[in-house]
């Protein structure tokens, strides 16, 4: 008889759907993601596909259009944005933090339906009108071309909304709810990252919500804020998109920066070097995040001014990000490097995120950015921090937190096997892309000069290596859900709560005592017995018994 | 009690602080009437912002409350502040290298057609910018 | 663990006390309150990149707007938040009486702010200022030609203006329904000085659309 | 491949060698420090790798001296690409006061230019070699961007409004113009190209487009500039329908109504597209109202001409 957790204790619908349990809302959201994630992946291979070669080859420029755009839309809004936080948020922040839900539970239901309504309102575009314009909506095309855009604009702003609500509800849960002894100094650095994460969410999100209605207005009554046919200034908008938009790349790779410092420090069993400066780096950047957004705009007709001011502050960026990577290699040094798929993750993390990078530093080199912007070099560059940053992040917290939400181990051969093809399709997909760019080829370009055409065939077939891969991971990590091992409640030997004090999957109310904290997360030399956890161990209880630290003032 | 160290604000501050905020708003009518030139935004603002603060601290008990609400708030208002100035660094600043006409083309137009017209519209012509 | 007979019935059993429970509830309240500011934050960049571009259009076209229906707003919006901030008072106290009599107050504040609102708006849609496309100002009233002020930018002007009090009465409109559902639910006897939470968080949601008005009064009917 | 290897195209202005100059720098430096990283990261996988279940770590103290390094070296390295960048950047905007100046203007789906002697055309751009030549440039609809890789220029092309960009060609020659701001349907075929030739050439260049053309070939001028992007002529379909077949046979249009192909239903076509859309064709066509009276004759001429 299995021990009673949060899966099996209601097994009907409806104490799904109406849950306010933040492990199982977090589930229903990586159902969600993943599915938006998967028609998104589908459209990129179509998009791919298409540019096989110059002029057309499997659909009109209208059909091509579309696709990018969707393409876009529903990766950065259905997908990238809520994918870290929303799911392995949910679902590990608040166990990581020893507390029994997030400060706010039917905020956080709330917060999934509105989400779900806000893709659907996006998705009605589809059948009203086109879905056109590129994720950007530029004015005055994006008011001008089709009624598509009042649907999009709504379903972005609903989205929104829920993006604020999560964000809201794990900065309250991370400041009163800590367990006793979980000092700001013993926070998991994914909780760190989370936070500063929460904080872009609650301050930029406001402003494309108000971005997107007068978008709306714009298109519906022609209020002439951004039409430049009655006055507007079509720049401006664009200073609106940006200040969400820059922003937003610090909600989706934040947090993929908490997940690859949780993961270099469980599996190098070491302490994360540098471990305040990554701390608080995370919310420095995500403060100094703010003040960039016109790195976007150096050839829109802004000022010159403002060029070189958005400019110096993107190097202030660039220099605690690179210093980051520095600590997470260095983690390694005199540790014991196991390497189990979501260490493989966290190695390919720093290689592809690295370089994305270091083009981003090159992007925002005025005169360098003047011959790059809005080419393949930005698309390349743009794929290696959002999927090579937030993706491969993702991939890697979802492999090693997957023992903890279904309580079974995933196939480790198939795992290796769809990671080293992840690597190999992403790089061979998105590196040709900056040649590309380099070279001048323009993105959002349906046909294209013949002499791009080996390139463009290159990185489609390193999207079809990719799509494999992907969809590997997506087989072998079904079947264990039926034909998986049983996993013990630590098989990685990790430190943090969610390994240590409560079962696999863990209990409805994840803790049967509020856990006391006595030692930082990454304290290993604190326990040397943890490590190496059998993935077949059995019950969670007993071994969190022998490896648990002597609890000096015991609840009582 | 838990609540016993709840502050709670006397309601002869509360008079206090309405009697200001009624007081200000008339001030602020007040001197809108009179022409100060430049001024009158500063003033109009000043007086925003004072009374703007009178509510925050007292009627919404920011200044007896938990700091970390206050700095929540004061996050807010500053990038308010980062928005608006980052934003400005841009539209009061346009075309500053490039040499190009610091008006719109439509701000053009209207001032040629109104000269053309040799029957000048006031209203066109003062509010065309451009250069000449 | 605390047994549950420590348990106030308002305690929810995700957190340890009633305290956490507060504190928690109102630094959410304050989070979205932040975000309520930086949504009308928009709206305020709005308005001062386009009066530094065409500082004569808004001088010229404030003159269309009240002050006096303006400052009478101003006026019971502020009483309004002073009889929100007498409710908690009370509630503190344990003054039901006073808290239920307040918050009726403020609600017909609210109801008294929407209709000054809707004169001004009607005056202005009769004379073609509407938002967006229709915008085409005519007619002669009180002695003012309408026809007179559609000069360029002027929608830019009245689109800004309508956006931003037409979501600021959106929030007044959202605020009444909170006020109506915490008197009801004071009228049952569900606050005390122990738990007053609600009424708390929509006073702070109260004040903030307060304090939106007392800027967007001089910015748009003074200066 | 050029002299730059395959990242860059050639170089062709006198900025554009500069522009190179700082993008290696970038490169390399970035090269070197991402391969230190990469080698450091691998090394430590091989030689900390798991010996056994039973590894036991202890914390390293961080040297606060190694850190120091880390964020002052690439400040120091930043600040130098910065202000380089900066420099740059105020070149690449202030067009010298002697600049030959053409005005350019963007629409869906091509570029129109309009010289100081007159000259008014569309898709190709001629400019005098060893000539800072200045380009202000607006948008007759949406945004564009001009952008010539050759010339390591881009602006975006923005509606009521004046951007300007200016370049010295150093050789004649060739080089693509392309649209790089997303513009619809036909963004990717919104091309041009810069035609970089001596002065004596551009002299003569200007000559020639003041006379007057026979309409068929002026048509024919007119179709490459202006219609090419959408339109072919030789039966098959682009996004618009093909020129060569329909003159004279019935038309069927979206609506369900029909008409036989004349010449008024060509120059209907041409200034009010939309009207009258072909069945199974998008309503992608922008009136071309701009084109001369001229234009159009010589464009029906063209078009009845074709086989």
């Amino acid at each position: 008889m299995s021990q009673v957790n949060y899966l099996n204790h209601d097994k009907s619908i409806k104490s799904w759907l109406f849950t306010l349990d933040h492990k199982r809302i977090g589930i229903m959201y990586l159902v969600a993601v993943s599915l938006s994630f998967l028609a998104g992946g589908i459209l990129a291979l179509l998009v791919r596909t298409e540019l096989l070669g110059p002029g057309e080859t499997i659909m009109s420029a209208d059909t091509y259009n579309q696709s990018f755009t969707l393409h876009a839309v529903l990766m950065i809004f259905a997908f990238i944005i809520p994918a870290i936080p929303a799911v392995m948020g949910n679902f590990v922040l608040p166990i990581q933090l020893g507390a029994k839900d997030v400060a706010f539970p039917r905020i956080n239901l709330a917060s999934f339906y509105i989400y779900l309504a806000g893709a659907a309102i996006a998705l009605t575009a589809l059948v009203v009108g086109r879905v056109d314009g590129g994720w950007t909506f530029y004015t005055p095309y994006s008011t001008s071309v089709d009624d598509g855009i009042l649907f999009i604009t709504a379903g972005v702003f609903v989205m929104g909304f829920s993006s604020i609500l999560t964000g809201l509800n794990f900065i309250v849960t991370i400041h009163k709810m800590r367990a006793p002894g979980l000092t700001w100094n013993r926070l998991p650095l994914f909780i760190w990252s989370i936070y500063a994460t929460s904080i872009v969410q609650v301050l930029a999100t406001p402003v494309i919500g108000i971005t997107m209605v007068l978008l709306f207005l714009e298109r519906l009554l022609g209020i002439g804020i951004f039409d430049p046919a009655l006055g507007g200034d079509p720049v401006l908008f664009q200073h609106f998109f940006w200040f969400y938009s820059h922003p937003a790349v610090y909600i989706m790779i934040l947090p993929a920066f908490g997940i690859i410092s949780d993961l270099m420090g469980t599996f190098s069993r070491q302490q994360v070097s540098g471990y305040k400066f990554v701390a608080l780096s995370s919310v420095a950047i995500a403060f100094l995040g703010f003040l960039v957004w016109g790195h976007h705009m150096f050839v829109s007709g802004q000022s010159a001014l403002s060029s070189i001011i958005f400019s110096l502050i993107t190097y202030l960026i660039g220099i605690p990000t690179g210093v980051k990577v520095i600590n997470w290699v260095q983690t390694m040094y005199k540790g014991s490097v196991w390497l189990q798929t979501p260490m493989l993750y966290a190695l390919m993390f720093l290689f592809t995120f690295s370089i994305g990078g270091f083009t981003g530093i090159m992007l925002g080199v005025l005169a360098v950015d003047v011959h790059l912007h809005d080419t393949y070099f930005v698309v390349a560059h743009f794929h290696y921090v959002m999927m090579g940053g937030n993706v491969i992040a993702a991939l890697g917290g979802l492999h090693y937190w997957w023992p903890k939400m279904t309580g079974k181990m995933f196939n480790e051969t198939l795992g290796r096997i769809a990671a080293a093809l992840v690597f190999i399709g992403f790089n061979v997909t998105f590196f040709p892309q900056f040649i590309l760019g380099t070279r001048g080829m323009p993105r959002r370009y349906y046909d294209y000069l013949p002499e791009f055409t080996n390139l463009h065939v290159l990185s489609s077939v390193g999207s079809y290596i990719l799509g494999v891969g992907l969809f590997l991971i997506l087989g072998y990590l079904l079947h264990s859900l039926f034909r998986g091992k049983k996993a013990g409640s630590n098989p990685w030997g990790a430190l943090t709560l969610e390994w240590t004090h409560t079962t696999t999957p863990p209990d409805p109310h994840n803790f049967h005592e509020t856990p006391i904290v006595t030692r930082g997360p990454y304290d290993y030399h604190l326990a040397p017995e943890l490590f190496g956890g059998d993935g077949a161990a059995g019950d969670g209880h007993e071994e969190e018994a022998e490896v648990t630290v002597p609890r000096g003032q015991a609840t009582s | 009690m838990s609540h016993a160290e709840h502050h709670i604000t006397p309601i002869k501050t509360l008079v206090q602080v309405i009697v200001a905020l009624f007081a200000l708003t008339i001030l602020t009518v007040a001197t809108s009437r009179l022409d100060l030139g430049a001024f009158d935004v500063l003033v109009a603002l000043a007086i925003a912002l004072t009374k703007g603060a009178l509510v925050v601290s007292v009627f919404m008990a920011l200044k007896y409350d938990n700091k970390v609400n206050a700095v929540v708030f004061g996050i807010g208002a500053l990038f308010v502040i980062v928005f608006l100035a980052f934003t400005l660094f841009d539209t009061a600043f346009r075309g500053d290298l490039s040499n190009t006409t610091e008006g719109t083309i439509m701000e053009q137009k209207a001032a040629e057609e109104a000269l053309q017209q040799r029957e000048p519209d006031p209203a066109a012509l003062q509010f065309n910018r451009s250069n000449e | 663990m605390a047994s549950t007979a420590e348990h106030p019935v308002h305690l929810q059993h995700h957190f340890v006390s009633s305290d956490q429970q507060f504190d928690a509830s109102k630094m959410g309240m304050w989070l979205f309150l932040i975000t309520e500011i930086l949504l009308f934050s928009g709206m305020f960049v709005t308005y001062t990149v386009y009066r530094v571009w065409y500082p004569e259009v808004f001088d010229g076209m404030a003159v269309l707007l009240d002050w006096r229906l303006g400052g009478l707003n101003t006026l019971v919006l502020l009483a309004s938040s002073f009889t929100v901030a007498l409710g908690i008072h009370y509630a503190q106290v344990d003054n039901k009486k006073g808290l239920v009599t307040n918050l009726i107050l403020t609600f017909l504040f609210a109801c008294v702010f929407l209709v000054v609102k809707y004169f001004e708006y009607s005056a202005k849609i009769e004379h073609g200022i509407v938002l967006g496309d229709g915008f085409a100002p005519h007619g002669v009233s009180h002695g003012v030609d309408y026809a007179t002020y559609d000069v360029m930018f002027a929608q830019q002007f009245f689109s800004i203006y309508y956006v931003m009090t037409g979501i600021h009465g959106f929030h007044v409109l959202v605020g009444m329904g909170l006020f109506a559902w915490i008197t009801i639910r004071a009228m049952k006897g569900h606050f005390t000085s122990a738990y007053y939470t609600p009424v708390e968080l929509c006073g702070l949601y109260w004040h903030l659309v307060d304090i939106i008005w007392i800027f967007l009064f001089p910015l748009l009917y003074l200066i | 491949m050029g002299e730059n290897g395959f990242w860059l195209p050639e170089a062709s202005t006198t900025l554009a060698g500069e522009v190179d100059a700082l993008f290696w720098f970038v490169f390399w430096v970035s090269t070197v420090i991402f391969a230190a990283v990469v080698l450091a990261k691998l090394y430590f996988v091989v030689k900390y790798r798991r010996r056994s279940e039973k590894d036991v770590t202890t914390p390293v103290h961080e040297s606060k001296a190694l850190e120091a390094i880390w964020i002052v070296v690439p400040t120091i390295l930043v600040l130098i690409v910065f202000t380089w960048g900066f420099d740059l950047f105020v070149q690449l905007n202030s067009a010298p006061p002697d600049s030959y100046q053409i005005t350019v203007r963007g629409k869906q789906w091509t570029w129109e230019y309009e010289y100081a002697e007159g000259v008014l055309t569309a898709g190709d751009l001629y400019v005098p070699v060893g000539r800072p030549v200045k380009l202000n440039m607006s948008s007759a609809d949406v945004l564009h961007s001009f952008f010539v890789p050759e010339f390591r220029i881009k602006q975006d092309v923005l509606p009521n409004r004046y951007t300007s960009v200016w370049f010295k060609a150093e050789n004649v020659g060739e080089h693509t113009i392309y649209c790089t701001e997303y513009c619809g349907t036909a963004h990717s075929g919104m091309l041009g190209k810069v035609v970089v030739v001596s002065e004596e050439d551009f002299a003569a260049w200007i000559q020639e487009q003041n006379q007057d053309l026979p309409p068929t070939e002026l048509g024919q001028q007119v179709y490459k500039t202006q219609c090419a992007v959408c339109h072919a002529i030789d039966g098959s379909r682009k996004i618009g329908p093909p020129l060569n077949v329909f003159y004279g046979t019935e038309r069927v249009f979206s609506d369900g109504s029909s008409t036989t192909a004349d010449d008024s239903y060509i120059r209907n076509s041409i200034l009010n597209p939309s009207s009258q859309v072909v069945e199974g064709y998008a309503p992608a066509m922008p009136p071309f109202s701009a084109l001369s009276a001229q234009q159009v004759d010589g464009l029906v001429a063209y078009i009845k001409s074709l086989e």
